[in-house]
């Protein structure tokens, strides 16, 4: 007891031995509205991620929505604190080697309310760490749909902790950091093509393939249990991502208005793409396939949202979704693997042709900070851009061996046969998604668990297991 | 006494119980079921994959009633039922034993 | 697959040739605080619409609910890319005659990061743009609150494109564009009470009235399937609705300030008003009489919404909230009409109450820029509502009676009593909305389909007769 | 008939009698940016009342889910308009007595689009008074999580009433108010621990002991009939309390980004803390948890988001989430209130803690308007803190108390055991909240209706009775 | 044996169940019904308009026991299920000629 | 004619109907339904409470055969449904004394 009370006060005096000079604004370069709107932008990218919660979660079946649910908003939990502690300082803290950031914004000393003109010259540097924050969070949380339905919490804890120490923050800072060396070479990533979406769609396959299919996979049909909340995630999605996009510019300008217009008419031409392909291909538009279709072309235009013309984004977000319609409907049935909620179809192949289109469609009439692609002259840009996806798919897919196969010498990452059945709600969390009329009743208060536990304490050792 | 269970199509209740309900017959017990007869699935699609549903929404009633109403009621159920296009479906008869209504305690027809 | 690969080609030289000179921003008169402030507004719009689908998805049967969320995400897809290619041209463009715009400004060539000071001089013109666009895509949704549960999908589709090109284009350029016939005559509309409600609610009537009541209405009850989803969708529009109301003072000004007070006292007042007169004459205050009182004085506070003072919102959105419940209650009973969801009852006569409203309660002294009304001495402003309002319902009955009887020429409106009775969700989409434990193990993957098929190819055939 | 018409006559010469002079802007201090800033914090503040209605709609039976949503509906109804009325100018009007607001704000009179710099000399007064609006809605709403599932709904509305006017129009007077009492003594409270938090939790927890348990209370279990609803809820709070606390630096500066970060940090911090514990004590970490610990660390961080470093913020959210697992699971269980949404649990508990936490960490590094707490040598602060904390609890308890019995002097808190039976649903609102395939038929038009009611009239007179 | 299906008001389940328990009842099946008989529905209104609910919900309980048992096994599900008021519901009892447990393929009496 | 009555865990109703299917049984009604015999709940977490669920999700399955089917019948699905665990579940058999196809009007055996 003395001893614990000791350590609290050693932990307190540590945290705040931090120096804290220079951390109040002297309010010089900051502008009110540029301020203003990357905050706002940060708090939508934030919402995303319970969106994207929503949106997995209506597609799995009854007995693991909770499960998906809680992929999500463990990853807000953690992420949140790792990128406050450490994760930030490797990101975009002073360059290594062109490949790691330094420690030196530890626990975010340094990072205070005055700017960092690398950066954002006109907005707080704390405001640019928490822009960042949100899609380190939801990078992560996109992954959770590969492996839904099938891995034990406490594996995917651990998954969660090294992947975004050991992929999503050197991958952030190869692309974005100053002296990355993706930046260097000149690779053009608006909103995080490269950086979001093809690490996470090639994390999450690889993924599911270590994982192994679902118990049941292609003999039981494994159908959305709830496809307005899926539908309800794709629309907060759309909502967050003009903050994703349009935030992006780190400022209240014109680029910001040319994202936020880019974004928007991908996400049309991705849904009504998906849904013209699903017509011919299946007879039947479904309200499944605009809502996938969308964030098909969401995902194709993120990394081009500031480089390109409104026009070149219809081109973009019609070729993303019938892309992810293919990888979804042909080329996952074909090869047979079990990327349960399509995070490959969805964000590995639409951020792969997205990250290629920006070397296609970028012109300098529509940001001078940029660079002309293919069709404005410049071929050289496409290779560029080729390289930095090829450089990304390789790291994410052999960090995402190595880390899973490191934490399977330590733990199990597959739950048992017995828990997929029941249901990853009930083994993993002990809960229950929705409790009718008589589904009340049919539960008791802790008053009679003891005689349960005592005939059969295995089924209820069970669960502790996660 | 007997059961009279009827499995028809969930857009005919209404108008079953309400020609049992003009015949004076009051006493129903209503459950969503799903089945599989002659009637064939439909198609369904997600991200661009078949599913053929083959167990489709019926709706079954229970209604117990004296042996002699037997003919009438399960004449009432069918002919409200019917829209003479496969699925309709099936009407089972059988016999209960005794009956407790449980505010009273009454026994037998009397507690119908 | 050659000439395929050329019409691409073509394709792609004709999308590049428009000209992008002027596209990048000087950066002149962009204030950063007003562009931040609209370009999230224009977010919240977009969110409307997502919300708009929830609130009426949740109203309907439990069968046709998807194909009531497909409504509004099939907009949200071809009303984006319509107002890019010449939508946005043909309401805010050049005016000719007075009644519409030109064409110059096809596939926004010209709009681009400077202002157009016509419209807004502190921000963007690709800003504006794309917040009017919202505007344009939830105007369209609110209409298929009329025809729900009975229309055919392609039908459906193809009157969107027609609706919002004859009907909404105009209707916009007429009220808030440059040279616009109403705006000339003086004719105040802050945030769309004609262009939008009106317009709307009308013609969903005009739709509901051709193609006739659900199969059932009046005998069997059309219950709402899932009461907290409609709640979760009139959260989402009264937040919406700040942007959609606040941000059309186009600036983060005093303006803006007022007009979002205004619309959350309306929204506010509407609501206690609907629950009040519920409870006088249906001894019961519900929660979707919250709900939709609220949207009520949502929609009546629209067109005053930066014109009125707090307090003259409070007997705008009390009487829009009476007047809707009446028209939902009474008026709808007697007339017979199958208004499925209420699109006239709520924006048809809330909007038409609010642009009367604007011509009473107007006054300078919240908005030097608007007009005296009626109570405060001058009621010829009154009268000029009065005639944008009767412009308004003329135009947008008889086009859409037209647009209607012209498509049902080619193809047919409405759903087969079959079709009704198994559901949209199902005969229109081929997807269930929810799945429970057995709901899953009660469908099996395609392998099984040929044999289906092979024997009863007629009912499978009528899937696709969308 | 005659008499009525003049009545609203009069009402409305009164309501236009107000002065207007002055309330248009001159434009003179307003700043875009801030402007715009606010007036979106306070729209992601009102979405919060709706995210709550979800949170606590989600955790209730299915026969109440409706009565519980129609507790924060009618809230941001009633609040609205009291606000405007005369809420507004009781809390922050020219001070008497160090204890209550002026009258002379009344109606709004004088509240116009100029800054009111004693509160902020850079946006609207307008804008001021609409963002502190959504606060004193959200505090009403919190409370009616303690007295879910069983209150009447007619004296839940009086108490509302009540509530809001006498309880935190007052303490919002004394904590943030110019001359209020505890703002004089030097007392922190950023964004509401003591006047939002500890208010409404305790009050909840005098109100659950003065309603009584729910009926089965402690013997059938009752538990949540939909997580998801919940975890959505809970989504859109945390994105919410963005508006709530980044927006109480009322301007987009490094103060706003500080408030935000550490308001994310906490939050993340509560989940990670309710889950670790949870995961300890019953072997199992829930989604519930996860999103019941980040309301908390919430709640934690609120008085203390503009005053402490984000290491900070993640202590005050361990702590605050640990503190609220165990009021939770172990204090309601021995103490045996029935506080059936724990607003004491979560907002009593982390409120007091959090406003505690505040004269702990607080450092005028990070906001020099602020003060130094104990950990930067000033315990003085703690007392402070300590004191206000007694002030606010001592007078929500008694105040509530006083209000709740007085009600009870004129009509029923409690609604029947039968009511409770049937579901709030029903018999307060004649509603029902799902209704599936047969559900839907199961149900009659009024036409049916009047046989019914000549056979049973007691059963539906019941229902009037509420 | 004899099967003894209980339609009971929700409400109850928990008292019936735990009466059964009691006795050594533990085998049961348990399922949401809607029904009607002399209890009346009650009134709802959507947007306005009134409708009455003239199916209301109801649980229904199925045990099947051995002969000797129906008496007492009747006896405790209406007792525990009883308030007195219209709508407690029925109880209807049947014979069932055979039982399999799946587990152990075991058959009769010795399955329950 | 049998009514065949199988309250069988819920992943094992595709198995169940498949082996139906194969032997040309085509005719059955599912619902959802909750049940306790042998078997034990699991513990739940709420708010940091533990609660134990006594009653489990299972799948009841009807099958309306004729006599001579019954052996057949409760042989397949008894296979078919076994994991040789607890709560496998329980087959009922009790006889319907009639039948009728609703949308043909037929009655008895040929109506099945
Ligand atoms: N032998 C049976 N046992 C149990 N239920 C049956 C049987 N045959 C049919 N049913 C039920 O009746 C419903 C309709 O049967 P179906 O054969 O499709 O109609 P029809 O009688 O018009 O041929 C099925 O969905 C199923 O629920
Ligand atoms: N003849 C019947 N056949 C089938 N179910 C019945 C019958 N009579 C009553 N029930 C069921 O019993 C429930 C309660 O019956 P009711 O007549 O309201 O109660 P009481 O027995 O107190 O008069 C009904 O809702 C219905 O589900
Ligand atoms: N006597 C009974 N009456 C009605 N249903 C029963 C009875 N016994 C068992 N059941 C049903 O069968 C299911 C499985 O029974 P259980 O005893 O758990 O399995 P097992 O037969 O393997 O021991 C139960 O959940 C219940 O629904």
């Amino acid at each position: 007891m003395m001893h614990k009370r000791w350590s609290w006060l050693l932990a307190l005096i540590i945290l705040f031995s931090f120096p804290v000079t220079a951390f109040a604004s002297d309010g010089s370069a900051v502008d009110s509205g540029d301020t203003g709107f990357v905050i706002l932008s940060a708090a939508l990218v934030l919402l995303m991620t319970p969106g994207l919660a929503l949106f997995y979660g209506g597609m799995v079946r009854k007995k693991n929505v909770l499960s998906t649910l809680m992929h999500s908003w463990s990853i807000m939990g953690i992420v949140s604190i790792q990128w406050i502690l450490f994760g930030f300082s490797l990101a975009f803290g002073a360059d290594h080697w062109n490949i790691i950031g330094s420690l030196d914004w530890l626990g975010l000393s340094g990072v205070g309310q005055n700017p960092d003109p690398n950066y954002a010259a006109t907005i707080p540097a704390l405001v640019f760490m928490a822009f960042q924050l949100m899609f380190a969070i939801i990078t992560a949380a996109l992954i959770s749909g590969s492996i839904a339905e099938r891995m034990r919490f406490s594996a995917f804890l651990l998954f969660v902790i090294f992947w975004t120490t050991l992929v999503y923050d050197p991958l952030a800072h190869w692309v974005w950091g100053t002296g990355g060396f993706l930046r260097n070479l000149g690779a053009l990533d608006f909103a995080g093509g490269t950086v979001v979406h093809i690490s996470s769609g090639f994390s999450g396959l690889i993924a599911a393939l270590i994982l192994g299919k679902r118990k049941g996979h292609g003999s039981e049909p494994m159908l959305p249990h709830h496809v307005p909340m899926t539908v309800l995630g794709a629309g907060l999605l759309w909502f967050g991502w003009f903050g994703f996009n349009a935030g992006s510019a780190l400022g209240a300008n014109g680029l910001a208005g040319v994202a936020f217009v880019t974004t928007n008419t991908s996400a049309a031409a991705g849904a009504l793409a998906w849904l013209l392909v699903e017509w011919l291909h299946r007879k039947q538009p479904t309200i499944l396939g605009a809502a996938s279709g969308a964030v098909a072309g969401l995902v194709a235009i993120t990394p081009a949202a500031g480089f390109v013309t409104p026009l070149a984004s219809i081109v973009i977000g019609l070729i993303g979704g019938s892309l992810s319609y293919g990888a979804v409907s042909i080329l996952k049935q074909k090869l047979g693997y079990d990327d349960a909620l399509d995070a490959f179809g969805c964000h590995g192949v639409g951020g792969t042709w997205g990250a290629l289109a920006t070397g296609i469609f970028a012109t300098k009439s529509v940001n001078p900070a940029g660079a002309d692609g293919l069709l404005y002259g410049n071929p050289a840009q496409l290779g560029i851009q080729a390289s930095a996806v090829l450089v990304t798919i390789v790291f994410s897919v052999l960090a995402t061996f190595i880390i899973l196969k490191g934490i399977n010498l330590v733990i199990k990452l597959r739950a048992s046969e017995e828990e997929e059945d029941l249901g990853l709600d009930l083994t993993m969390h002990g809960e229950e998604a929705y409790r009718g009329l008589i589904g009340n009743a049919s539960t008791a208060p802790s008053v009679f668990k003891a005689e349960h536990l005592a005939i059969n304490p295995a089924l209820v050792g069970n669960h502790t297991n996660i | 006494m007997k059961k009279i269970e009827a499995t028809i199509r969930p857009g005919k209740l209404d108008e079953v119980k309400e020609a049992l309900n003009k015949s004076g017959i009051n006493g129903l017990t209503v459950m969503q079921v799903i089945g599989h007869g002659k009637q064939k699935g439909h198609t369904q699609v997600y991200r661009g994959q078949e599913y053929s549903v083959y167990l489709l929404p019926k709706v079954k009633i229970e209604v117990v009633v004296r042996d002699e109403l037997v003919e009438v009621v399960t004449g009432i159920i069918a002919d409200a039922a019917r829209t003479g296009q496969i699925g309709d479906g099936k009407i089972f008869v059988s016999t209960v034993e005794d009956v407790v209504r449980i505010r009273t305690g009454e026994r037998g027809e009397t507690a119908l």
